[in-house]
């Protein structure tokens, strides 16, 4: 399934956020960008719709919030009800800190744990770096060359305009 | 209580065999370890090999007996459970103590498993046996017996007296000297000179409406001071439909237990008594129309109104009015005799027709003896039941001159100091394992009941004394026959009617019998024998007096932990005795608490160094120290309590508990005096920590951190007599908040009990019975000095002890202090772990096992009654026997606190579901309630409309602590009226 | 490609650094050995660590009394010492997440370390509620679990039950905050690290992060949401910690001001911590270029405004007290203020409300000496702080016959010290093997001048 | 080439990595349930110093309960039988019936008086009670107690009470299980809080023997 793909390096956010911008206009496929940080804007550049792993958050947030909840209605006053305190069996009040902190974690490990799943990361994760500088300080550019209205030197030509640093093929 | 008698098969079934004795202690402690079986410590069950009559594991039954911790001689239950002696109560019904009993009598279980009791009889101090030893002494007190003397502290008990008679009519020149630690003697002498006998009257308070003590401390420790708090606390109680009470006046120079509980407490110094008493004297004569005692009057310390005030208040209840004084000082008791009889109170408030034999020292006995000591003319001296060397002055000459006697007997239970001289030491039993009877007044008997085998290989006083007077007998059987022959043929009642064997049953199961006496013949009262006395004292120069601690009266109750630990009712102070000195004097000498002060005499060389403890109220030229301390062993308690890094012991090395103070006693007129002029006070530079419960002793807040307006707390609330007339709820707070609205749902309410508590504050004298009965009952461990003075004692239930106002205007209050089971308990609701929360009969539950010690509650506690094991608080093998197997012994790092007896609840209510008869009240009685000499401490269901907590509780001098925060305490007390008709004191009121 | 830094604004990253320049400067303290200077403080840290754990380790085998409380002073150095740490932890978060959500970019600089240090804080604040129970080897019945007793739950109305759990959430929250962070930097470092165990290491910790701008758009979103929910819970927890307190009935506990109280007094405590650490690490870790003096001059003004927050709550509670009528209250504060325990009180007052009257210079602000002195004072002022509310209001309470005093053992002491120990001992571990300052975050932030392009030859290649 | 069988080789390593947990996993959760948490002794069966067999006296003879263990309906502890109550019907039977008769069976075809027969376990009885060959009591010897292993034991800040339980009428073996069927007996309830507390639940809520009871699960009916 291997498939020729073009690596623009850039050295600046900027080149990298035009060149891409252009790219997509021009209608070619983007694989992926490589980038030492997060660049602001590049999702728009790149066109990639909001993630919807807030969603997540709020699911597991009010799983945690409202389960909790009912665990500390239910120990307190139908698993075995204790008179602590003269208090009333249901007390809302006294249970609100906890359940807002069970909804807090399980909202906070929640979406991690959504995150690394979409990603696919973990630990031992055996990856092929596109360039070992771009954790440091370049920006890589991929683009699918499968399309057969493929020009490679249109493209080269086009990202030469934003300072491309170099431009490699590959088989990927 | 069903008491049961233990007599009919005496020498099988109470002589429970040491053997047997193990076996039912084996029954619920002993441990094999085996291994490789899966289940670490295997344990083992012994089963009786023959089961005693009667006798079921776990159940405890209780024995009638009489407490002998001191002459008193009040009524005992002795609750015995698997074989051990393990609770002493109260005997409702017995005709002294009526149901009281004192912390000494708590503590004797304790004493009991003390592994430093001697095991056996001791010969030149190596231990020997009774055959030899009893060889050596009959051959030596045959061969030499000429001059023998022995000495015994009061003898109530007709039997042991007999048979001292029996035993000292062998001999030609033989006399038996009553040696009384804390004497009396002035009082008896003083009866001879005006009365004609020489008697200890028996007070009757009961009667008495004016009370006016010199330096009595009556409450506390003065002669019978249950007897005594329960019949004056008799007309302490105002009530609605009858608003009076007795009026009690204290004059007295140190603060004793009884002035912080009278009416009005004037401070007096003990050598201006006798002017006192002579000005009363001399205007009570001018009220009765009589003359006079002769003489003429000195200046009084005490103004001529207040005096005249006094004298029309006694005379105005002549006939039931009562002066006493503890002084020893022949002229004052002569004095008080006058007054006394000029009143009228004779054959009404005292009675010596039937007198008191609590009291019988005899000081000029004792002085003689002394001298014949010193001349070499005694052949041989027996002490029992007192410390002889240890309680006398002059130790020193004193020791030499008796190691020159060629025969010195001791009975000692311990190697104290006498014993540590004597050639021979005859240990007696312990008051537990001993059969005996005491007659502390004329016509009242009651028995003493021995309840476990002896522990070591020790003889009864009695049984040595016959056996060596030639007659085997056991003690029990000349207990039986002395009986057969002189008590229970006096028998009041249908007893003597029945066979002896039927009747010596009743007597033994009820514990005492009343007799028929005969008045005692007394001579007319000798008016000219009371001279008025003159004698100013000198001004400059410092008053000494030596008292006795409630809860520790005598050295005897020394090697008592419970006791040394036991809070002193006035100071707070635990594990050591201090010289007592007035916040201005203390300024003048330019001393604080702790500061070590040396107080010499100016006419002899006795002098003792002991910390100060500056003590308000005090009169300023007086100075006190408690007697009984520095007792010989004691240091023995040096490593009590944890021991870590930075723990301090608890006796320093070398030194005992306190430093015995005897040395200070001034032997004058052939009376000891425990009040002597002609002291001087020097500063030494050290510093010694007293180790007291209470740091801050008063409601009134520090002056310069008091809000503006609510400068006192009103945690006790006190009115007068004449406000309580008025209104019968004055004294409440004017802010009165009323709890009966509550903010959460109340969804808890049952309909089974809900137990509560009142405490009358007007019948508590603060004298910490309850105490000893709480921490007997509910295994409350000692911690030692070092811990103590850190503030960690362990005491569920504590007497807060406050002082209000100064000098002469100082009143006090006292408060015991336990959980007060709030129904909104803000403890509860912080405990993360569920370890504590609130049963459905109103009780607040520690459940130790469930405790992980955050301490949160404790910190939440607005009473502050939780206590937290902050170590494992080592025991000695011995003393765990003294555990009430029904309570949980705590572990360290668990909170814990008043438990209002649950175990007493759950037992009562099980009893009430196997008999099918439902509970009344009163058949549940918790440990503090059971001991209270005054019964000012009412338990029971609140849920029962017609309980006496309930009624108790609606009365209009009920409070409750901190009652404006809505906690919902389940204890209630009653507000003190004090008997006064100035509204000076506005009992703890803010706006 | 216009200028971000406006003039007014200084550079948040001065140096002219490239970003390669960024990557070399975090990352070399990692790669080359350690100085003496970091060797006499990492072994003076670990002195003091083994000092404390032998003080626990005699504590918990000999019991609490160990400790100088008492029947009335059941809290004393040990929820002094957890509160102080949890408050310090608080600027962690505070710094990383609520400046974050208010897009306050000069943050990445500290914030790493801020986070790191929370954790740490926290680790230290954790021990101490865990070995002042009596019987510390039961902690886990804290936890609701199923179980043999009927089942027995625990008590939800508890305040410390809330505060287990807010301590442990915040624990996971700021551990798993900082360990996101931490995932593209471990990535650089991974790629810049040779071969061999570290390496590995490394690789297993960045979780095959690849530098993708998928994986970064999530990354973002994430990352935000757990800004988001910190946020919150940071404020929930000293809140929570304030209702170990404020729910109680003891006069000087028992108020509704504590929740704010404390949290301004979390951060306060805790900006006053970043910034001792900041100043320490810029000069022994040569971060001057990173850690800039406007850093140094945001923290101070932030803590000036913490401060007057504080002084603000300590008068007012004063001010309530004396204005409730409640005798208890006002008893409490004048105990406080003139009491035996005033030394605390008037320490407590002039390191936190006058020390950081001095920020209110410029010139003060920007001489790191007098700052770093003056952090100092906060932070012994912020411990004193609870210290006073602690053991003032529980000394003397309602009954006066169980008024106590306090005074701390060898053992409480040592204990403190060996918190002290564990939190420099793991920075330091930390400054160690970690980079700590936010590399991708500071790249991102910095918006480095474009660096004048070789404008290299285009070089291409067909595999 | 070598990618792709490095991905066969990682993913071979995954499959037995995995079903080596999961076996594992089952192997532990099959494993707990024979787990004992500490103080938790269900089916204790302690070898006792004499092999006594309830199954013979309670079953086959049917003797009550409460005949020994008096203490049940008068005190906290059910109580172990002294050994001079086994004595009351062990002075007679020494051995088991079967032996006694054929031992008589025997004295009578030899025309002579029957010996005594005595048993193993009961010889031991008989020494801790000082019994010589004849059963007299051999003199200056006291008898001793037989060790008798504790088999249900609650911890020791646990009240349990025979008397509040037989006084409703809670049976025996309710608690104890089928006692007169066990020759050595074994701990039948787990004697955990959860067992105490569900049973008494379920007694307040349905009733005991028919009678409406209330037990309590207050805290301090059992911790105090």
């Amino acid at each position: 399934m291997s498939e020729r793909v073009i690596l623009a390096h850039f050295e600046h956010e900027d080149d990298l956020l035009a060149a891409t911008n252009a790219v997509r206009l021009e209608g070619l496929q983007i694989v992926d960008v490589f980038t030492p940080y997060a660049v602001h804007g590049l999702d728009k550049a790149m066109g990639l719709k909001p993630s919807r792993l807030t969603w997540v958050c709020f699911v597991c947030g009010m799983v945690g919030g409202l389960g909790m909840l009912w665990f500390e209605h239910w120990s307190a006053s139908i698993s075995w009800a204790i008179n602590v305190g003269g208090k009333p069996w249901n007390s809302l009040p006294s249970d609100v800190p906890v359940a807002f902190e069970a909804a807090i974690l399980l909202a906070g490990f929640g979406s991690v744990f959504a995150l690394f799943a979409v990603c696919k990361l973990y630990p031992g994760k055996h990856i092929r770096m596109i360039s070992p500088r771009v954790t440091d300080d370049q920006f890589v550019l991929v683009i699918n060359e499968a399309n057969a209205s493929f020009d490679l030197s249109a493209v080269q030509d086009l990202l030469h305009k934003y300072d491309v640093v170099a431009i490699e093929e590959k088989l990927l | 209580m069903n008491k049961e008698t233990l007599q009919q098969n005496h020498t099988e079934s109470t002589q429970v065999s040491r053997r047997q004795f193990l076996e039912a202690a084996g029954f619920s402690v002993s441990l094999a370890v085996l291994s490789g079986c899966g289940r670490a410590p295997i344990q083992t069950a012994l089963p009786f090999a023959e089961q005693p009559v009667g006798v079921i594991p776990g159940v405890m039954r209780s024995y009638a007996s009489t407490c002998i911790g001191c002459s008193a001689g009040c009524g005992m239950l002795v609750g015995v459970r698997d074989g051990r002696p393990l609770k002493m109560e109260g005997m409702p019904e017995h005709p002294i103590s009526g149901g009281g009993l004192c912390a000494i009598g708590q503590a004797l279980p304790l004493g009991l498993y003390d592994n430093h009791r001697l095991k056996q009889p001791l010969k030149d101090g190596e231990p020997a046996d009774w055959e030899s030893v009893d060889k050596a002494i009959t051959e030596q007190l045959a061969s030499n017996g000429s001059a023998v003397r022995l000495v015994t502290s009061t003898v109530t008990s007709p039997t042991l007296q007999a048979t001292i008679d029996q035993f000292l009519n062998q001999f030609t020149d033989a006399r038996h000297i009553i040696f009384d630690s804390v004497s009396s003697s002035a009082i008896l002498d003083a009866h001879e000179k005006t009365h004609g006998t020489r008697l200890l009257p028996h007070y009757d308070l009961n009667h008495a409406e004016v009370i006016v003590s010199f330096g009595a401390d009556f409450l506390g420790t003065w002669i019978s001071p249950i007897e005594f708090a329960k019949a004056w606390s008799s007309r302490r109680v105002p009530t609605e439909e009858n608003p009076t009470m007795s009026y009690h006046v204290q004059l007295e120079g140190r603060v004793s237990l009884t002035g912080c509980n009278a009416d009005r407490r004037y401070r007096l110094s003990p050598d201006e008594y006798g002017i006192v008493l002579s000005h009363l004297a001399v205007e009570i004569s001018k009220l009765a129309g009589k003359t006079p005692p002769e003489g003429n009057l000195a200046a009084s310390p005490i103004s001529a109104e207040e005096l005249s005030d006094l004298s029309h208040r006694l005379w105005h209840a002549h006939g039931a009015s009562l002066v006493i004084s503890d002084s020893q000082d022949f002229e004052v008791q002569l004095l008080v005799n006058h007054i006394n009889h000029t009143l009228g109170n004779y054959t009404h408030t005292i009675d010596i027709e039937r007198p008191s034999y609590q009291c019988q020292g005899n000081d000029a006995e004792v002085v003689k003896l002394i001298e014949e000591l010193k001349s070499g003319s005694v052949s041989a001296l027996l002490v029992a039941g007192t410390d002889f060397t240890h309680n006398l002055p002059d130790h020193d000459s004193l020791t030499s001159a008796i190691s020159n006697v060629p025969l010195v007997i001791s009975f000692a239970q311990r190697e104290d100091d006498f014993a540590s001289l004597a050639h021979f030491v005859c240990p007696d039993h312990h008051a537990l394992e001993s059969c005996g009877d005491a007659e502390p007044i004329s016509g009242r008997v009651s028995l003493l009941q021995p309840t476990l085998a002896p522990l070591g290989n020790t003889r009864s006083v009695l049984e040595s004394l016959s056996l060596w007077s030639g007659n085997q007998s056991s003690a029990y059987e000349i207990l039986q026959a002395s009986w057969k022959e002189n008590i229970l043929p006096r028998v009041q009642s249908e007893v003597k009617s029945k066979s002896f064997v039927h009747s010596w049953d009743i007597a033994v199961q009820q514990g005492f019998v009343e007799l028929e006496t005969e008045a005692n013949s007394v001579g007319e009262f000798q008016p000219t024998a009371v001279k008025l006395v003159t004698k100013q004292p000198v001004e400059d120069e410092f008053v000494l007096t030596l008292y006795s601690k409630t809860g520790l009266t005598d050295s005897s109750h020394a090697h008592n932990p419970w006791l040394q630990e036991l809070p002193d009712p006035v100071t707070k102070i635990t594990w050591d005795n201090y010289v007592c000195i007035s916040p201005t004097a203390a300024k003048e000498l330019g001393v604080s608490d702790g500061d070590v002060i040396r107080v010499e005499t100016k006419d002899g060389p006795s002098e003792i160094e002991l910390p100060a403890l500056i003590q308000r109220g005090q009169h300023d030229r007086v100075i006190s120290i408690a007697l009984g301390y520095g007792v010989r062993g004691t240091d023995r308690f040096a490593n009590i309590g944890p021991q870590w890094l930075e723990g301090r012991p608890t006796v320093a090395a070398g030194e005992l508990v306190g430093k015995n103070a005897a040395s200070m006693i001034d032997i004058n007129g052939g009376l000891f005096q425990y009040s002597r002029a002609g002291i001087s006070l020097h500063a030494v530079k050290e510093n010694r920590p007293l180790a007291a419960t209470q740091e801050y002793h008063s409601l009134e807040l520090p002056k310069h951190i008091a809000p503006p307006g609510a400068e006192i707390r009103d945690a006790v609330q006190t009115t007068t007599l004449a406000e309580y007339k008025a209104n019968p709820e004055a004294g409440a707070p004017h802010m009165h908040h009323f709890s009966d609205k509550q903010l959460w749902a109340e969804d808890h309410t049952t309909s089974g009990p809900l137990w509560g508590m009142s405490i009358d504050l007007n019948k508590c004298t603060g004298c910490s019975a309850c105490l000893i009965a709480c921490q007997s009952e509910n295994n409350v461990p000692v911690v030692g000095k070092d811990e103590v003075y850190r503030q960690r004692e362990m005491h569920w239930l504590r007497i807060d002890r406050y002082f209000m106002g100064e000098d002469d205007d100082m009143e006090v209050l006292h408060q015991p202090m336990m959980c007060q089971h709030c129904g909104n308990a803000p403890c509860e609701t912080v405990c993360p772990a569920l370890a504590t929360v609130h049963s459905e009969e109103g009780l607040n539950e520690q459940v130790y096992n469930r405790c992980v010690g955050t301490r949160y509650c404790a910190n939440n506690c607005p009473y502050k009654v939780r206590r937290f094991n902050w170590f494992t608080y080592p025991q000695d093998d011995l003393q765990t026997l003294a555990l009430n197997p029904d309570v949980t012994v705590r572990t360290r790092g668990v909170m814990e606190k008043c438990s209002m007896c649950v175990q007493r609840i759950e037992d009562g209510k099980i009893a009430a579901s196997h008999s099918g008869i439902p509970l009344a009240d009163g058949d549940i009685q918790i440990a503090c309630q059971q001991s209270c000499p005054t019964q000012a401490i009412v338990f029971g269901d609140m849920n029962d409309q017609s309980s006496e907590v309930l009624k108790a509780l609606h009365k209009p001098r009920n409070f409750k602590v901190l009652d404006e925060f809505n906690f919902r305490p389940s204890v209630g007390y009653l507000r003190v009226v004090k008997n006064r008709d100035d509204n000076h004191h506005e009992g703890g009121t803010h706006e | 490609m216009s200028e971000p830094n406006a003039p007014l604004r200084p550079p948040l990253v001065t140096g002219d650094k490239t970003l390669s320049d960024v990557t070399q400067d975090i990352c070399e303290p990692l790669e080359c050995r350690p100085n003496a200077l970091w060797w006499v403080a990492f072994l003076t840290s670990l002195s003091f660590l083994l000092l404390g754990v032998v003080a626990v380790w005699y504590q918990v085998a000999t019991g609490i009394g160990t400790w100088g409380l008492n029947k009335t002073v059941g809290w004393g150095f040990d929820i002094t010492n957890f509160v102080f740490w949890v408050g310090i932890g608080h600027a962690g978060t505070l710094i990383s997440a609520v400046l974050f959500l208010f897009r306050q970019k000069w943050r990445t600089a500290v914030n790493r370390s801020a986070e790191a240090m929370t954790l740490i804080a926290v680790m230290c604040a954790g021990i101490f509620p865990l070995i002042h129970m009596g019987r510390p080897w039961l902690a886990f019945w804290m936890m609701p679990y199923p179980n043999t007793r009927g089942p027995l739950w625990v008590n939800f109305k508890s305040p410390l039950l809330w505060d287990v759990f807010a301590i442990s959430t915040y624990l996971m929250i700021s551990a798993v905050f900082w360990y996101v962070g931490l995932v593209p930097d471990l990535a650089t470092v991974r790629d810049r690290t040779e071969p061999g165990w570290r390496k590995r290491i490394y690789s297993i910790l960045c979780l095959g992060w690849d530098g993708s701008a998928r994986t970064w758009h999530r990354y973002e979103t994430v990352y935000l949401l757990l800004a988001g929910l910190a946020t919150p819970l940071v404020f929930s927890v000293h809140t929570i910690v304030s209702m170990d307190f404020a729910t109680s009935v003891i006069p000087g506990w028992h108020t509704t001001i504590f929740p704010p109280y404390f949290v301004a007094g979390a951060i306060f405590s805790g900006l006053a911590m970043v910034l001792t650490l900041m100043l320490v690490a810029r000069k022994v870790m040569t971060l001057e270029n990173y850690i800039t003096k406007v850093h140094v001059d945001k923290m101070c003004k932030l803590i000036l405004a913490m401060g007057c927050i504080v002084g603000l709550a300590y008068s007012t509670e004063f001010f309530t007290a004396l204005y409730s009528g409640n005798a208890y209250e006002q008893f409490v504060f004048m105990n406080r203020a003139l009491g035996p325990f005033n030394w605390a009180y008037w320490t407590m007052v002039s390191c936190n409300v006058i020390a950081p009257q001095f920020f209110w210079f410029r010139s003060v602000r920007s001489c790191l000496p007098v700052v770093f002195v003056l952090t100092l004072f906060i932070n012994v002022g912020m411990w004193f702080e609870r210290f006073v509310i602690i053991v003032t209001s529980l000394h003397r309470d309602f009954l006066p016959s169980s008024w106590a005093s306090y005074v701390p053992s060898w053992i409480e002491l040592a204990t403190f010290a060996g918190s002290f120990g564990l939190f420099f001992t793991l920075f330091l571990i930390f400054c160690r093997v970690l980079p700590v300052i936010a590399i991708a975050e500071i790249k991102g932030a910095a918006h480095l001048k474009k660096v004048p392009s070789k404008q290299a030859s285009v070089q291409e290649k067909v595999v | 080439m070598t990618d792709k069988t490095n991905i066969l080789r990682q993913r071979i390593i995954t499959v037995i990595l995995l079903v080596g947990l999961m076996f594992g996993a089952a192997t532990l959760l099959s494993g707990m349930t024979s787990w004992r948490l500490p103080d938790h002794e269900q089916g204790y069966v302690p070898q006792q110093p004499i092999n006594y067999s309830h199954r013979l006296h309670a079953g086959e003879l049917q003797m009550d309960c409460r005949f020994c263990h008096s203490g049940a309906e008068k005190s906290r502890h059910a109580g172990i039988p002294s050994t001079s109550l086994c004595m009351k019907c062990h002075k007679n039977v020494t051995s088991s019936f079967d032996v006694l008769q054929e031992e008589l069976n025997l004295a009578d075809e030899e025309k002579r008086k029957p010996n005594q027969v005595v048993s193993v376990e009961l010889r031991k009885l008989y020494d801790a009670f000082s019994l010589d060959e004849e059963l007299k009591p051999i003199d200056g010897v006291e008898p001793q107690s037989i060790p008798w292993v504790r088999v249900h034991d609650l911890p020791d800040y646990v009240y349990f009470d025979h008397q509040a339980h037989t006084a409703v009428g809670v049976s025996c073996q309710s608690c104890h299980g089928p006692v007169e069927s066990m020759q050595r007996v074994r701990q039948h309830s787990s004697l955990s809080m959860g067992w105490c507390v569900n049973c008494h639940r379920d007694a307040t809520e349905h009733g005991m023997n028919g009678q409406s009871v209330h037990a309590s699960t207050d805290c301090a009916v059992c911790h105090y």
